[in-house]
């Protein structure tokens, strides 16, 4: 007679006040985990900055050297009359085939951006995707006669990035 | 007593927790250190980057020195060490020149795990005084970072083919300044100043001046 | 009858786990700030090293020699150091900018935070009349979490 | 009508004084005429109370009718929605146990406080069940620790241990652990101590808060006996209150609208206090997760602000550690160093003697530098030194088993001592180092030229296919001439 009363429905039910004191629970561990993660943001921000200029940074270097290395002469810039370094933000040499290329900063867009100038006939062509974007200050600085090393100084977010290239062509 | 209210309410507690727990904080936390990881093995992946194009070219000095030291023939050296690092060099000989030099291409390999770098180089060797040191004249330094066995012939054949591509626009470079005079070589250059980028134009005139200065004349 | 809530086992087995989780969770979250850092460190000392072997190729051999550690810190360098001069803009020497608080503020507070120094272990075999080869070791050493940081790039330099 | 009314009231009141069987009391009579002659259906909206609703019904309907089983329900469902009253619980034990059975006991399936306050109704008025309705009732809704003792006074106590057997049982075949829990706690409970008399529910209290019920001092265990003598001060004291209760809460009969406005700041409290633990270790995850925060703050920071130089600053420390290797580096390891690489250097030149003074110096400052004894041991290779080439490598292998080519350079070393034995395991143990197509090819050749052609070949081939871009030979041994033709 007694299983006539069973209602199974009823087993597992949850209640108001479980449903209320579970979100109260809740929203006070998102309050926290939300504040913290809030502090965390801005931190993790930064080392995202960082990181993501690391990688800027090696990737334009890489890219510049490897052509650098092999080049036969740096055109631009060159030390000046009293044997001081020279700076500038722009690098122009001779390639290891002979072509004159440059790469250049680009300031109002923060990109380094390359071009390549035929040495005899022909127009110069100028790369249609940047080097590296977002960068802060680029300078290139010649230190020797011979003009065969050239210096890198870039600035990405803080994170500086220091190179220099030995020409081993003549 | 713990009426079975509380129970449930504790059991939710412990779930709410629990899953907190693993839904939010360890994802994050996991993606933060994938986050640091991969800086790190970045980091790790230039610096070998770095170090293999060092090694290479410490072992293309150290094949010249070989070459100054007349150890002369066929060499083919693997193991050799700088530092922790170790490269491979392979002086392979070519031919005699003009004056009777013996030509070599000078090829020098490092690799460090999956990352390769190989200078290969046309090295004249002028024949040895009676003692060393002889005079060594290394040109036209070509680098790659595919990985080539600098000590098949195979590959060797391969850089050879990669680098002529880039050797016969340096003839055709090097033609072009030969037959121009200075005046025309520097007008026809100034000439495209028009079709330069702006940040390069200013001293376009200064590095003319240079290409000038340096054109090859025979 | 039993006391309602949980016991005191319970309690501190909680907080135990709590704590067991919490702990290296903030560890790892700060090991992830360090390594970005320390990264940071590294690729820098890597690209100091860099610049150190790429210039002695081009400077006369007999100027490459040893510089004893603690070595020459980047920052405030002394003239005609690998580090100083560093930029120049203008056209004459009276331009010219060094690695000081005046001139580069930022990278040179960047460097002094860490101390960045270096050092070069120079070892010189002679063949005679003048053929010699130098194998250089660059050692660049910072300061990072009050470790004492080394870079090591070791380089064949042969006289000409 | 009123003064009817009026008149019922003070009838039953006086019959509800009276004892003995309802039936038999002397008002009983007067009362059952003036329903039937002046209240036929009055009273069934209004009447002051469920007693005297219960009562109202008795007296209208004969026993065992139809009609007398659905009103007796509706009005039991309705009393359960409130705290129930001693006098009430009082008329209830008048009800024969056909009429409880049909009328109460559903009420125990009920979730909300009905079912809490039905069992503690039929635990108070001693009303029991059969041993395997327990079952049905314990699977119907989840149980509060109060409920459950009540329940537990529905067991007779004869049958405690079928009860328990049953239950034991039901455990056993019950696939929810909720259940097999909740069939484990009543049988605990049912052979603990149980309080002597029936518990008022928590929701009660929390729903009549303020109210003080007096329960009874005595249970009795029989439903069909005649009520139990009690101390009448006690009643009446008790009756008045309930009274007073009833009065005040009467036109309020919806539980939720009392919960509401005096019970809330009080559930509250209760919950805070029934969570206290949780709470508590929530506060401590709390304060582990701000201290982490500040912990995390400094940890990461790396104020570019401060210009301040490490205190170390420029001093030479004891050690530093390698970026790359990690590595402890000492000066005295960096002294070591500069040997080696002095070694290294003549070897540029295939100069072994002098890179071997220099390796030795190397290893004299520090003898565990394992590339130092590598090459310690190829150049005494090279000077035909073979033991003392041995005893470098393996010292070099000791230190690092992985260590490239030192195998090799021992299996040389065996050879050129005609141990060819020893040659083939140093061989074997560098290929396994490496599958390096070089040292396969050397392999191979030493094989060939030691009369092991069909190895030679099937080494040749199976290297062959794994790097199928070279071109691996075998070789006739070169002749002594040749090899210083190549060196010059």
């Amino acid at each position: 007679m007694y299983r006539h009363y069973k209602r199974k429905s009823d087993r597992f039910g949850v209640t108001l006040v479980e449903i209320i004191v579970a979100s109260a629970i809740l929203a006070f561990i998102g309050g926290i985990v939300g504040h913290w993660f809030f502090l965390q943001r801005e931190y993790q921000g930064r080392i995202f900055a960082i990181s993501d200029a690391q990688q800027t940074i090696r990737q334009a270097s890489w890219r510049m050297m490897q052509e650098l290395r092999t080049a036969r002469s740096v055109l631009f810039p060159r030390i000046n009359a009293d044997k001081s370094i020279r700076s500038d933000s722009k690098v122009v040499f001779k390639s290891f085939a002979g072509d004159v290329i440059c790469y250049y900063y680009l300031a109002s867009e923060k990109e380094i951006r390359r071009c390549k100038i035929p040495n005899g006939p022909g127009v110069p062509t100028a790369d249609s995707e940047p080097v590296a974007r977002n960068v802060d200050q680029l300078a290139f600085t010649a230190s020797d006669e011979g003009n065969r090393i050239i210096d890198i100084f870039m600035e990405v977010k803080g994170t500086f990035g220091l190179e220099s290239v030995y020409l081993i062509n003549e | 007593m713990i009426n079975n209210r509380q129970r449930n309410n504790r059991r939710g507690i412990a779930i709410v927790m629990v899953i907190g727990l693993v839904a939010i904080i360890v994802p994050v936390l996991y993606m933060l250190s994938q986050l640091g990881t991969s800086q790190t093995k970045l980091a790790f992946k230039y610096h070998e980057n770095l170090l293999t194009e060092t090694t290479a070219l410490s072992g293309s000095n150290a094949g010249i020195s070989r070459l100054r030291g007349n150890i002369r023939g066929y060499q083919s050296l693997t193991n050799q060490l700088i530092g922790d690092e170790s490269y491979s060099l392979t002086l392979r000989p070519t031919g005699k020149g003009f004056f009777e030099q013996d030509l070599y291409y000078l090829l020098a390999n490092s690799q460090i795990k999956s990352h390769h770098y190989a200078i290969m180089a046309e090295a004249e060797q002028f024949n040895p005084q009676p003692s060393p040191p002889v005079l060594v004249i290394a040109r036209d330094y070509w680098n790659t970072v595919e990985p080539y066995e600098i000590d098949q012939v195979a590959d060797v054949l391969s850089m050879q083919n990669d680098r002529g591509v880039d050797l016969l626009r340096l003839d055709e470079t090097r033609e072009y300044e030969k037959n121009a005079t200075p005046d025309q070589y520097s007008t026809e250059l100034l000439a495209k100043s028009s079709m330069l980028p702006a940040e390069i134009v200013p001293d376009w005139p200064e590095i003319v001046e240079n290409l000038k200065s340096e054109k090859l004349s025979m | 009858m039993k006391k309602s809530g949980m016991s005191l086992l319970e309690i501190v087995i909680s907080i135990s786990i709590a704590v067991v989780i919490f702990i290296p969770a903030m560890n790892m979250f700060s090991t992830t700030g360090q390594a970005v850092f320390k990264t940071r460190n590294f690729s820098f000392a890597n690209s100091a090293a860099r610049r150190i072997s790429q210039r002695l190729m081009a400077m006369p051999y007999e100027d490459i020699v040893e510089v004893p550690l603690p070595g020459i810190a980047l920052f405030d360098a002394p003239a005609e150091s690998f580090f100083a001069p560093f930029l120049n803009t203008s056209g004459t020497n009276s331009g010219a900018k060094n690695i000081t608080q005046a001139d580069m503020p930022e990278f040179y507070s960047y460097l002094v935070q860490h101390d960045f120094r270096y050092s070069l272990s120079v070892s010189n075999v002679s063949f005679g009349d003048g053929d010699e080869i130098k194998s250089v070791g660059i050692l660049i050493t910072w300061s990072e979490n009050n470790k004492n940081m080394m870079y090591r790039l070791y380089v064949y330099v042969p006289s000409l | 009508m009123q003064k009817t009314e009026q008149k019922f009231y003070e009838l039953a009141d006086s019959l509800l004084r009276e004892s003995g069987l309802l039936a038999n009391r002397p008002s009983w009579i007067n009362l059952r005429q003036l329903v039937h002659e002046f209240l036929p259906d009055l009273l069934d909206t209004d009447c002051r109370s469920h007693t005297y609703a219960i009562l109202l019904v008795l007296l209208r309907n004969p026993e065992k009718s139809p009609e007398r089983a659905k009103k007796l329900a509706a009005i039991i469902e309705s009393a359960c929605k409130s705290s129930p009253d001693e006098l009430f619980i009082d008329m209830l034990r008048q009800l024969a146990p056909d009429d409880l059975t049909s009328t109460l006991l559903p009420q125990i399936y009920c979730t909300d406080s009905r079912g809490s306050i039905a069992v503690y109704l039929a635990a108070k008025i001693g009303l029991h069940v059969e041993p395997d309705a327990f079952q049905y009732f314990l699977t119907a809704r989840t149980w509060q620790q109060t409920d459950l003792i009540n329940l537990a006074f529905l067991v007779r106590p004869s049958e405690q241990l079928k009860v328990s057997t049953i239950l034991e049982q039901a455990a056993a075949n019950e696939s929810s652990a909720i259940n097999r829990e909740i069939f484990t706690e009543f049988r605990h409970i049912l052979f603990g101590e149980p309080p002597q008399q029936p518990l008022l529910p928590d929701i009660a209290i929390a729903a009549s808060s303020g109210t003080v019920i007096t329960p009874a001092p005595t249970i009795n265990e029989d439903v069909s006996e005649d009520p139990p003598e009690v101390n009448t001060t006690a009643r009446k004291g008790s009756s008045h209150r309930a009274q007073a209760f009833s009065s005040r809460v009467a036109p309020t009969t919806d539980a939720k609208g009392k919960k509401d406005s005096p019970g809330f700041s009080a559930s509250i409290l209760k919950i805070i206090e029934t969570n206290q633990s949780a709470l508590l270790v929530l506060f401590v995850i709390t304060t582990i997760f701000l201290v982490a925060t500040g912990l995390s703050k400094w940890f990461v920071s790396d104020s570019a602000e401060s210009v301040t130089p490490p205190a170390n600053a420029g001093k030479l420390p004891s050690h530093w550690t390698d970026s790359a290797t990690r590595e402890k580096i000492t000066e005295r390891y960096l002294a070591a160093d500069k040997d080696y690489r002095m070694g290294e250097l003549y070897l540029t030149r295939d100069r072994f003697s002098e890179a071997l003074i220099l390796f030795e110096d190397a290893l004299s400052i520090r003898p565990d530098h394992t590339l130092a004894l590598y090459r310690a041991g190829y150049c005494r290779l090279h000077i035909k030194d073979y033991a003392g080439a041995r005893t470098a490598l393996e010292k070099a292998l000791k230190i690092d088993p992985t260590l490239r080519y030192a195998n090799l350079l021992l299996a040389r070393a065996a050879a050129a001592q005609l141990d060819n034995k020893g040659a083939e395991s140093h061989f074997n143990r560098e290929l396994e180092l490496a599958k390096d197509p070089v040292v396969a090819e050397e392999f191979a050749n030493f094989l060939h030229n030691t009369g092991k052609e069909v190895e030679a070949e099937s080494l040749i081939n199976k290297y062959q296919a794994l790097y199928p871009d070279r071109i691996l030979i075998l070789t006739r041994k070169p002749d002594k001439s040749e090899k210083e033709e190549q060196r010059q």
